[in-house]
């Protein structure tokens, strides 16, 4: 059974439909809530779903209500759009910034040993995953690339460091 | 950008109906079916991963020779097909011949020179670097995907004012800072005097509010459905704005007392 | 704890974020579900819903799940023009323009023992709460502040007499 705050707390993760942060939760719930009763009520609330369509998951940018991987064949029937699906040149673009980031274009093109086509990278900064990040000193100065939170909140990440642990672990230990 | 040889690893390409299961031995490729493999690679690197694989021969000691036989026959098919080769390729071809030929010459005996490592070496970080990545991209797409796998969820949200809120004052709070302000003050003192002083500033902001449209009549401030007290308070207020110098009186041509906004002295 | 089907009708409902027809649910779910079968899981969702931030009802156009109401001061607190509160400075002006009314701002000051942030009393002013009654004689001619009707009637007063009689109560009984 959910506590008054528990119920509270799932009205507005739901009422928000993107990922809040703590300290926005911590905001809204007003002073009488405090970081650790939060954080219990959070756990709680996050068990209370075991045996539901959803799930309490923490993000980049914070806690987020999501249906279960599961369940996806049929929320797919919802829309008739199939949600897209990433060319290698794409994914391996998306990963090589995640990994080098911030990185140049050049760069990416000497890793992959292609030349990088505008439009993967057009593709990528459209759908919010990549951004220009800062210009590389030197001749041209060319722009620099990183991945976004978005990004992180896309593919059910917390953090880079996370990123790493999933994606690259061989390479994550030499950084 | 259509095919998607991660997640159809099953086969290498798809001519008609016809799946081409591996690649032929002797390298013989339907005409047709070249542009589609050739679309599956995603560059030299990729393809060169892809021999040394096919050959479970080690990444670490490649027998560049053979490697770079297999590559050229590649290269030389796509060429006599035509296909707008992309220059990636002709550069490693180059640099697989380049290679070759370094593993021909004697090697010198002082081997710990960095000048004089193993020609191979730096084909050989790239391959494994690029290895890393093709599986840093599969393992980015096994990811629960928001939109794909995972489904962020919302509910309607009861009807609220979505006008712009303003911060919300209670009357306690306002008592409040009105105590502190004038204990700070040391106002306190005499709250008779200080009730009844309330309500004739009250009315003076009011008697000076009327009089900016324009000149009134006493009679009209004094207002003897206030009752006595109201009157009273009215006529305190008049005196103190009188003596503030914010109001004047003068007498209209029929003689009534006019309140009027103090002109300034010229 | 709820039958797969209920966990797939939740999930489905929820990540349609707007009302679905039972036909429509019908149809996502399959042909093993027939119209009683649907029905009596819906029942026992929406039953399951009882200590939950949010409920399944049904509208004109189908079902959906929604927060409760009694929610929506927290829910409110999303929107990004959720108001701040007024600091102490404020209600202190506030109150003061209250009291010493037709008073400069100068007067404040000097009873506050700080000077007044013209940014405070343009929000007052904005806020409906005080205006410009007119102006002190004498150099640079100041505005005279006092309070309004608004003021009173957003206070719940009847007259700034009420406003004393609340500070003072002790007095208040003698009359």
């Amino acid at each position: 059974m959910l506590t008054p705050l528990q119920q509270i707390l799932e009205a507005v993760l739901l009422a928000a439909g993107e990922p809040l942060s703590r300290a926005r939760l911590e905001e809204i719930m007003g002073e009488e809530v405090d970081a650790t009763t939060l954080d219990e009520a959070l756990r709680g609330l996050a068990a209370s779903y075991a045996e539901r369509g959803f799930e309490l998951v923490e993000v980049a940018s914070g806690l987020r209500l999501q249906a279960r991987e599961r369940f996806a064949p049929w929320i797919a029937r919802l829309s008739p759009e199939r949600p897209a699906r990433y060319s290698r040149a794409v994914l391996e673009t998306l990963a090589l910034i995640a990994w080098k980031q911030p990185v140049t274009r050049a760069e990416i093109e000497a890793v992959r040993g292609v030349s990088v086509n505008p439009n993967i990278m057009r593709t990528l900064q459209e759908r919010g995953w990549i951004t220009v990040v800062g210009k590389r000193e030197g001749p041209g100065r060319p722009d620099l690339w990183g991945t976004t939170r978005q990004f992180l909140d896309d593919f059910n990440l917390q953090s880079l460091e996370d990123l790493a642990a999933r994606v690259f672990p061989e390479s994550a230990k030499e950084r | 950008m259509t095919i998607d040889a991660a997640v159809q690893p099953e086969y290498v390409a798809r001519v008609g109906e016809q799946l081409l299961l591996e690649f032929p031995q002797d390298l013989y490729i339907p005409p047709d079916a070249l542009a589609v493999i050739l679309e599956s690679f995603e560059g030299p690197l990729d393809l060169l991963l892809y021999l040394i694989r096919k050959q479970n021969l080690d990444i670490l000691d490649i027998p560049i020779a053979e490697v770079t036989h297999q590559y050229m026959g590649y290269i030389e098919l796509m060429q006599g097909m035509q296909l707008e080769l992309a220059a990636d390729y002709l550069v490693m071809a180059a640099w697989l011949a380049e290679i070759k030929s370094r593993m021909l010459l004697p090697r010198p005996p002082q081997t710990e020179d960095e000048n004089d490592e193993d020609p191979r070496l730096a084909l050989v970080r790239r391959l494994q670097e690029y290895e890393l990545l093709r599986q840093a991209a599969e393992r980015l797409d096994a990811l629960p995907r928001v939109d794909r796998d995972v489904f962020p969820i919302s509910v309607q949200v009861p009807v609220i004012e979505r006008r712009q809120e303003l911060p919300k004052v209670t009357l306690d709070e306002l008592l409040e800072a009105l105590r502190t302000v004038l204990q700070r003050a040391a106002l306190v003192e005499h709250h008779h005097i200080q009730r009844e002083a309330i309500s004739v500033r009250e009315r003076m902001s009011l008697i000076l509010l009327r009089v900016a449209e324009g000149a009134v009549r006493l009679l009209d401030l004094l207002r003897p459905d206030e009752g006595r007290r109201g009157v009273v308070v009215s006529f305190l207020a008049l005196l103190e704005l009188l003596k503030g110098g914010q109001i004047e009186v003068e007498r209209d041509e029929e003689g009534l007392f006019l309140v009027g906004v103090k002109t300034e002295a010229c």
